[in-house]
């Protein structure tokens, strides 16, 4: 393999990383939270997408897609108050299969309000053909914005979650929400907000990786399969993880192509996956005691 | 090492339960540190320390739900060190739990009826095609499981899901449970925290009369009252490591243990 | 400080607390004895607010909590020490404590919060040593001090305790004993419910006996400590033999 | 004492089978059978996973692709023309073990196939064994980890088969033969499971018969010994464990019983219906299995049973229309926000209540 | 009354959608005209979502239960393959709106398609390759049916026009980067040419990840390509791409005595009006099958038997394919005049004149 094959791979592995990775970001924060997985995550990327482009008619992009996080945003919290908040100690399979239900109403939604035809936002900066070469090494300036987009979300989540009083306190509301109450923490609103940032979080990834993945009403679960693998493997709630994780994924998928036929990417990269998984059963980065702690 | 042994080990007999230089490493941490002693049968003995000296750790290593770091145990001259749990069990051993651990979802008598799991054989295909001999044995073990509740004077709650029983019935449960495996020895996780003191002197005859029964006991109990009266013998840890090991009379006397553990006055 | 009268309390259609009415004076240890099942955790649980109370009030510095959201009560000075200690398990012990000073951060910012820290590292020095140590992973008398401190750090007014000597070796036991007589000589007012009623009666100033959802007797700890009753159900008068 | 209980509600399962088969054919409306058999399929491969779910706690996010083994499997098998490889030694042993057959194709040519008894088994035994052996490394996992290899499980199986030439990749695999159960005796006609119309009835019989069957074994199971064992584990490995219960083992076997009951179920179906398709091992299958589970009530068998076979035959009649994922959905939305123990236990609780009214007032 | 299977949800809801609207467009246009002999049509749409068993579940429905006198659809290969058999055991006449060549080759009594061949598609474009000189190209198709079909047809055609097929690649249909894939093949020097097969979102993505990498040989598409949306999301990347396609694209440029001229855009127009979305030849193949059968039901009433034969006797029937002439060995009555080679210019299709 010439070592322009080479990085060329690289980045097209870095490229699809990223935007699992931001996928996968999205699921730990209400993992972080309330200790389920928000299988609605996908949708929310989806949403962002769609809202960003419909909203491309009346408003310059940038706006656009501010409105579109802000819209998706509180769509989560709708969803959270709707759905989530008046339960009491419900199971997390009884979650999981909750929020697998919202991701299919989301999802047939969208095809009824947008149809099943494909939609793109236009590049950021440059055109479809744009490209920087590094060398003899192609790359999209999207791609630029995603990873940055990613690198951004990465290091403000960890931050926020492991330094910040708010971070925290999601994190308590997770691992013992009687506890948490006792702590005087409002649950209910944390929960509610975690769910908001996911969602917003979900929707910038829609606006960003849009013009290079596209959007279609159901193009979310095929992501949030994706983003789910990472960030079980990242090791649940570690957003870190899950960027290390997402870009391994990404470049054992860009390289596999060069081994395998094409059609057999997936289930090279998720047999990988699963073998890490047995070896690593909480994940790469994922500690086994914290793990054991964690009921569920 | 259990050089001086209790007088209620028989002359000759061997030790049911025997630790070599038990090791337990947590990261840095050394949660139980070059431990050896022994169990004579039919005997009872307690492990006493300050919290966090590593007596719950103990008891994971010798139920197999921990891995030793170094050293054996040997129990009933096998070694099972590095043994599943479920097979040490089957060898002998049952436990309670420190935080109870009963079955969701499940009636009292039904959780004793899993504790006699061990002692029973149909497996996979006996239950699905529903063969006369699991009947049979069904039926035995629902009676055991009975005879049991009664003998802990719970059997009026044996059809009561287990989780909403109050506390100390729960632990009455677990106790049923553990001896449902007519085990030969019981490793008790302090059985009378949360007890008042009637309640802990019920507790109290209990064990002695499990132990007349002829199972062994190792228990582990922050109620000195309860240690001093029943054990046979008391194992002293401090920071993982063996402090003492002793008669309970000499145990009270023992100014290192009065103070890191008893206290000045707190002997009873 | 805590007023309760006429409470009626339970879960779903169980009525576990029946027509309840007692008070805490401010400065005040107050301990409530009763068997297993008695009612006495199902009480605090109301009065935090985990509990919606069926009928009677609880007043608190002068507001009723009936209604109010945990929170609120938390952050009206009323903390709990839970029964099974409840720590964040996934979380270091200096998190835990960090997050008990939820209360106080909001209320008097972060300088306060360190400051509070550091008074718990001296009255639990252990947790100091384990400050980084994952809660689930300590000991129980570990994480029994770890709630406490967790409770303290809000700088309650009423600070209530659900069984804390449980589980606990002896020696800790009168350090926590100890530690809760500090507590009001600081100032602070405990609702304490204990297993051990000899101790618990006599660190107490009043006492409350609970029997399936009622109070049956009350009065100052040491008539409690006299009274042949107390004494035939909870204290024991000889040794068990 | 339980015993009586669940066998009159078999024997009231048999009862409305034929009672459904009666009603139809009293009203002319015999064509719904079609749907009702498929529907019964499903209803193996759901309440499988329901042991699995319900009684062990192991969630599978993977099991259309153990339906998909079988199904697919029993397809290739019965359907590629091994006439080219007539010669070969393994195509000669087969064939004299009698495990071949030769036929024509609808076009005529001469056609080698496997017979259908012997890619059954073999397809349902490979199932479980892949069971077997993905289990042990898979039952390791928990929580989400366990749904996540599971769920990783059947987006390989998935993509295998969509990728396969051998499989048919996108199209899959169509013009399975009938599968004759067994010959034709006595007064009876031979049993075949094949989706011609003359055949409906008896494949209606054919499909119950196996559901009922299948309910039965698993009601025996969950009421026995290792049933309990199941549900011990569930709430607390640790605890069945030290009472003596190898929890991996135990884990192991219900999965690869489920696995097994989903592979029967594909492979009866896909002779049934003709072919199989990619769809049939995607995720979204899963989900909906675990979905069905959910709705009937996770510990409740008969819950899991009926809302199984209901709302398949539902769907299968396409009466949601385009509407079927939505309805689905909203479905599943409302039995866990309002009855978490399932679709069923409302009635139940209303039936109770009006049958006895004295005790209310 | 008559049956119709799409995939209006699920995976293949690009077709499904824009079929069944047609369908019932078609209907609609048809009972407002009076109907046929006086009787209306009664469309049943079913919604398969794409899967298999649905589908055979819905066939049978239709024709034992509904007792309709034929079916239209399935959208695609596999359910086509899958309810063949339903339909000649049922003995309804099926005509599938699915590209696969297998599904009427061999020729199955009741069962005919109205797109166009893939074997055309595929000669058109070889043809177009020889007059380039080109003899060395990689394959790319999706994992659908459509894109398994094309590829099976290229593969076997390639060889009689001299062309080498250096490298073949399935993606999958929901793939949402192909740069790997581009890298990989680019890194082959011997390819002067590179067919894309298939019908998802991915034909744009394709086009785009080769124009980024820099990689500027010529890009074939299949007739799946024929979808202006495409042409959208691909932007420039788009620009000359050259496929072959039924003439609906390429309507107002079609010389005014054409044979499908005025009924081009008599459906184009239509559907616009109607569904403020651009027609795309996937609607064109349910519009066909309706028509079809329409045709069919007016000659020979309402017997399942006699509506068959009418469709098999159907000569130089007007479609927006192209002009469909059956014979009892040819059900799919296309000829390889029903396409037209293509390209994109500005953002809109055009013919395609030749390098
Ligand atoms: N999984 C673990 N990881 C790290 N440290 C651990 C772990 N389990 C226990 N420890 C530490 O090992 C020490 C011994 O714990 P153990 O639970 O055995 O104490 P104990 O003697 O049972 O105390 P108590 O009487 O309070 O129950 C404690 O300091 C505890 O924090
Ligand atoms: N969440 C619950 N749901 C239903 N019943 C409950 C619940 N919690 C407690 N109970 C019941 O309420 C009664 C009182 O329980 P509570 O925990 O208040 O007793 P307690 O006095 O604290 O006992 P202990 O000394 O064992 O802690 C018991 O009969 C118990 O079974
Ligand atoms: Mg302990
Ligand atoms: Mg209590």
């Amino acid at each position: 393999m010439s070592l322009d094959l080479f990085l060329q791979y690289l980045f097209a592995g870095i490229t699809y990383g990223s935007i699992y990775a931001i996928v996968a970001i999205g699921f730990n924060i209400i993992y972080n939270t309330t200790g389920i997985i928000n299988f609605a995550q996908g949708e929310f990327v989806m949403l962002g997408g769609m809202i960003a482009i419909s909203l491309l008619e009346y408003l310059p992009l940038g706006y656009a897609i501010a409105a579109a996080v802000l819209i998706t945003m509180a769509i989560g919290a709708l969803i959270e108050m709707l759905f989530i908040r008046w339960l009491e100690s419900p199971s997390v399979l009884r979650m999981i299969i909750i929020t697998i239900g919202i991701s299919i109403l989301l999802r047939e939604s969208a095809l009824h309000i947008w149809g099943e035809s494909i939609r793109s936002l236009p590049y950021f900066y440059g055109n479809e053909i744009t490209t920087f070469n590094l060398g003899s090494v192609h790359i999209s300036p999207q791609v630029v914005w995603v990873i940055v987009a990613c690198a951004v979300m990465m290091a403000g989540l960890s931050v926020f979650f492991r330094s910040t009083p708010i971070g925290r306190e999601m994190r308590a509301c997770a691992a013992n929400r009687t506890a948490a109450l006792l702590c005087g923490i409002n649950t209910r609103n944390m929960v509610t907000l975690s769910f908001m940032l996911s969602a917003g979080i979900g929707a910038l990834a829609g606006c960003v990786m849009s013009p290079i993945t596209y959007t279609q009403y159901d193009s979310g679960t095929s992501l949030a399969i994706k983003g789910f693998t990472v960030a079980i493997l990242g090791g649940l709630g570690n957003s870190l993880a899950a960027v290390a994780a997402g870009i391994l994924l990404g470049i054992i998928e860009a390289f596999s192509v060069s081994v395998v036929p094409l059609a057999f990417q997936d289930a090279i990269a998720i047999a990988i996956l699963l073998l890490i998984l047995f070896v690593k059963p909480h994940g790469i980065f994922g500690s086994s005691e914290a793990a054991r702690l964690k009921d569920f | 090492m259990s050089g001086g042994n209790g007088q209620t080990m028989g002359g000759g007999q061997e030790p049911l339960l025997a630790l070599h230089g038990v090791h337990k490493r947590f990261g840095g941490l050394h949660a139980v540190n070059d431990v050896s002693f022994s169990v004579a049968p039919g005997s009872i003995k307690a492990v006493i320390g300050p919290n966090g000296a590593g007596k719950t750790t103990l008891f994971n290593l010798i139920a197999g739900n921990l891995p030793v770091s170094a050293g054996t145990i040997t129990f009933r001259g096998e070694e099972i060190q590095g043994k599943k749990t479920h097979a040490i069990a089957r060898l002998g051993m049952a436990r309670t739990f420190q935080n109870i651990k009963l079955f969701h979802g499940m009636t009292a008598l039904e959780c004793v009826m899993v504790g006699r799991h061990v002692r029973s054989r149909s497996g996979l295909f006996a239950g699905l095609f529903s063969l006369p001999s699991t009947w049979k044995e069904e039926r035995a073990i629902r009676t055991r499981a009975m005879e049991l509740l009664d003998f802990l004077q719970i059997a009026d709650l044996a059809h009561v899901e287990a989780t909403s029983l109050a506390f100390g019935q729960q632990r009455a449960v677990e106790m049923a449970r553990a001896l449902a495996a007519e085990p030969k020895l019981l490793l008790l996780d302090e059985p009378a925290a949360g007890l008042n003191i009637y309640e802990t002197a019920e507790v109290a005859r209990l064990i002695t009369t499990v132990r007349d029964m002829g199972i062994t006991v190792l228990l582990v109990e922050h109620d000195m009252s309860l240690v001093m009266d029943i054990s046979d013998e008391i194992l002293v840890l401090s920071f993982g490591a063996k402090l003492a090991e002793d008669t309970p009379a000499n145990i009270q006397k023992n100014t290192e243990v009065i103070n890191i553990y008893l206290g000045a006055d707190d002997a009873a | 400080m805590l007023r309760i009268r006429n409470l009626d309390a339970g879960y779903g259609k169980l009525r576990v607390l029946k027509n309840i009415s007692l008070h805490v004076k401010a400065g005040e240890i107050v301990t409530m004895i009763g068997a297993n099942g008695a009612g006495k955790t199902t009480l605090l649980h109301t009065v935090v607010g985990l509990v919606r109370p069926m009928r009677g009030d609880i007043v608190f510095l002068g507001r009723s909590n009936g209604r109010s959201s945990v929170a609120k009560i938390v952050a009206s000075g009323c903390a709990l020490v839970p029964e099974g200690r409840q720590v964040f398990a996934p979380m270091s012990v200096e998190e835990n404590l960090l997050l008990g000073g939820h209360v106080l951060q909001k209320e008097r910012g972060r300088a306060a919060v360190l400051k509070e820290l550091e008074h718990q590292y001296e009255l639990f020095p252990i947790l100091r040593e384990r400050r980084r140590q994952l809660a689930g992973t300590l000991s129980g008398g570990e994480q029994q001090m770890l709630a406490m401190g967790r409770a303290l750090m809000s700088g309650p007014k009423l600070v209530m305790m659900d069984e804390p000597s449980t589980g606990l070796a002896p020696l800790i036991v009168r350090d926590i004993f100890q530690i809760i007589r500090r507590l009001r000589e600081e100032g602070n007012t405990v609702l304490l419910i204990e297993q051990n009623a000899r101790a618990a009666l006599g660190i107490a100033d009043r006492g409350y006996v609970l029997e399936v959802g009622k109070v049956i007797l009350q009065g100052p700890a040491a008539d409690l400590l006299a009274n042949a009753d107390v004494q035939r159900a909870y204290l024991g008068r000889e040794k068990i033999g | 004492m339980r015993t009586p209980r669940k066998n009159i509600s078999l024997a009231a399962l048999c009862l409305v089978t034929v009672g459904l088969h009666l009603l139809t054919a009293a009203t002319g409306t015999q064509y719904y059978l079609t749907q009702l058999t498929m529907a019964a399929y499903y209803g193996l491969v759901v309440i499988g996973l329901g042991v699995l779910m319900g009684y062990a706690g192991q969630i599978s996010i993977g099991h259309a692709g153990f339906f998909a083994i079988g199904g697919y499997l029993a397809a290739a098998l019965t359907t590629r023309n091994l006439e080219p490889f007539r010669d070969a030694p393994l195509v000669r042993g087969l064939d004299s073990l009698g495990l071949l057959a030769a036929g024509q194709d609808i076009y005529g040519a001469a056609l080698l196939t496997v017979t259908p008894w012997a890619a059954c088994l073999l397809a349902v035994s490979l199932a479980g064994l892949v069971a077997l052996v993905i289990g042990v490394p898979v039952l390791k996992l928990r929580g989400h980890y366990l749904a996540m290899a599971t769920l990783g499980f059947g987006t390989i199986v998935y993509r295998i088969f969509l990728a396969s030439p051998y499989f048919g990749e996108a199209d899959g695999i169509a013009e399975v033969p009938a599968f004759p159960l067994l010959p034709a005796l006595g007064g009876f006609g031979p049993v075949v499971v094949s989706g011609g119309a003359e055949h409906r009835v008896l494949n209606f019989y054919v499909a119950w018969g196996v559901l009922i069957l299948g309910m039965a074994l698993l009601l025996n199971l969950i009421g026995s010994r290792v049933g309990r064992a199941l549900r011990s584990l569930h709430s607390s490995e640790e605890a069945a464990e030290a009472s003596g219960i190898a929890t991996a083992r135990c884990k192991l076997q219900v999965f690869v019983l489920s696995a097994v009951y989903a592979a029967l179920a594909g492979v009866l179906l896909t002779h049934f219906n003709g072919g199989i398709g990619p769809s049939e091992a995607s995720v979204m299958k899963s989900v909906r299995y675990v979905a069905l589970v959910a709705v009937g009530g996770m510990t409740n068998l008969w819950g899991t049973l009926i809302m199984g076979v209901g709302l398949t035959f539902l769907s299968l009649r396409g009466v949601f229309g385009a509407h079927d994922d939505v309805v689905f959905g909203a479905i599943l939305i409302a039995v866990m926000l309002f009855t978490p123990e399932g679709m069923l236990s409302l009635r139940l609780k209303e039936w109770a209540r009006r049958l006895i009214p004295g005790a209310r007032s | 009354k008559v049956g119709a299977i799409f995939a209006v949800t699920g995976p293949a809801s690009f077709l499904g959608g824009p079929e069944a609207r047609t369908a019932a467009l078609v209907v609609e246009k048809i009972n407002k005209a009076g109907g046929i002999g006086g009787d209306t049509i009664q469309l049943i749409v079913k919604d398969s979502a794409g899967s298999t068993e649905k589908a055979v579940s819905f066939a049978k429905q239709l024709i034992e239960e509904e007792k309709v006198v034929a079916i239209i659809g399935p959208s695609t290969s596999g359910e086509s393959m899958a309810v063949k058999k339903v339909a000649e055991d049922g003995q309804t006449t099926l005509i599938s709106c699915a590209a696969a060549d297998v599904i009427v080759n061999p020729v199955a009594r009741y069962v005919f398609k109205t797109p166009q061949k893939d074997s055309f598609a595929a000669q058109m474009i070889f043809e177009e390759m020889r007059r380039l000189k080109i003899d060395t190209v990689a394959l790319a198709s999706g994992n659908d049916g459509f894109g398994k079909a094309g590829k099976e047809q290229l593969e076997k055609l390639a060889p009689a026009f001299g062309i080498t097929v250096a490298a073949s690649e399935t993606y999958d249909s929901k793939a949402t980067d192909l740069s790997a894939l581009v890298a990989k093949l680019k890194a082959n020097a011997a390819i002067q040419a590179v067919i894309n097969w298939s019908v998802v979102p991915a034909q744009a993505i394709i086009a785009k990840n080769m124009r980024q990498a820099g990689w500027r040989v010529p890009l074939f598409q299949s007739h799946g390509f024929g979808n202006i949306e495409y042409v959208r999301a691909a932007g420039a990347a788009a620009e000359g791409i050259v496929f072959p396609c039924g003439r609906l694209l390429v309507v107002d440029a079609l010389p005014a005595g054409h044979p499908q001229k005025a009924l081009l855009g008599q459906y184009k127009s239509e559907y616009e009006a109607a569904y403020k979305e651009e027609a795309s030849a996937f609607g064109g193949y349910a519009y066909d099958a309706m028509n079809m059968v329409a045709a069919a039901v007016r000659q020979a009433g309402n017997d399942r038997a006699k509506v068959r034969d009418a469709v098999e006797g159907l000569k130089n029937f007007p479609g927006v394919g192209g002009m469909f002439t059956f014979s009892p060995e040819d059900h799919n009555g296309l000829t390889i005049d029903s396409f037209a080679m293509m390209t994109v210019r500005d953002g809109q299709f055009v013919l395609y004149q030749g390098k």
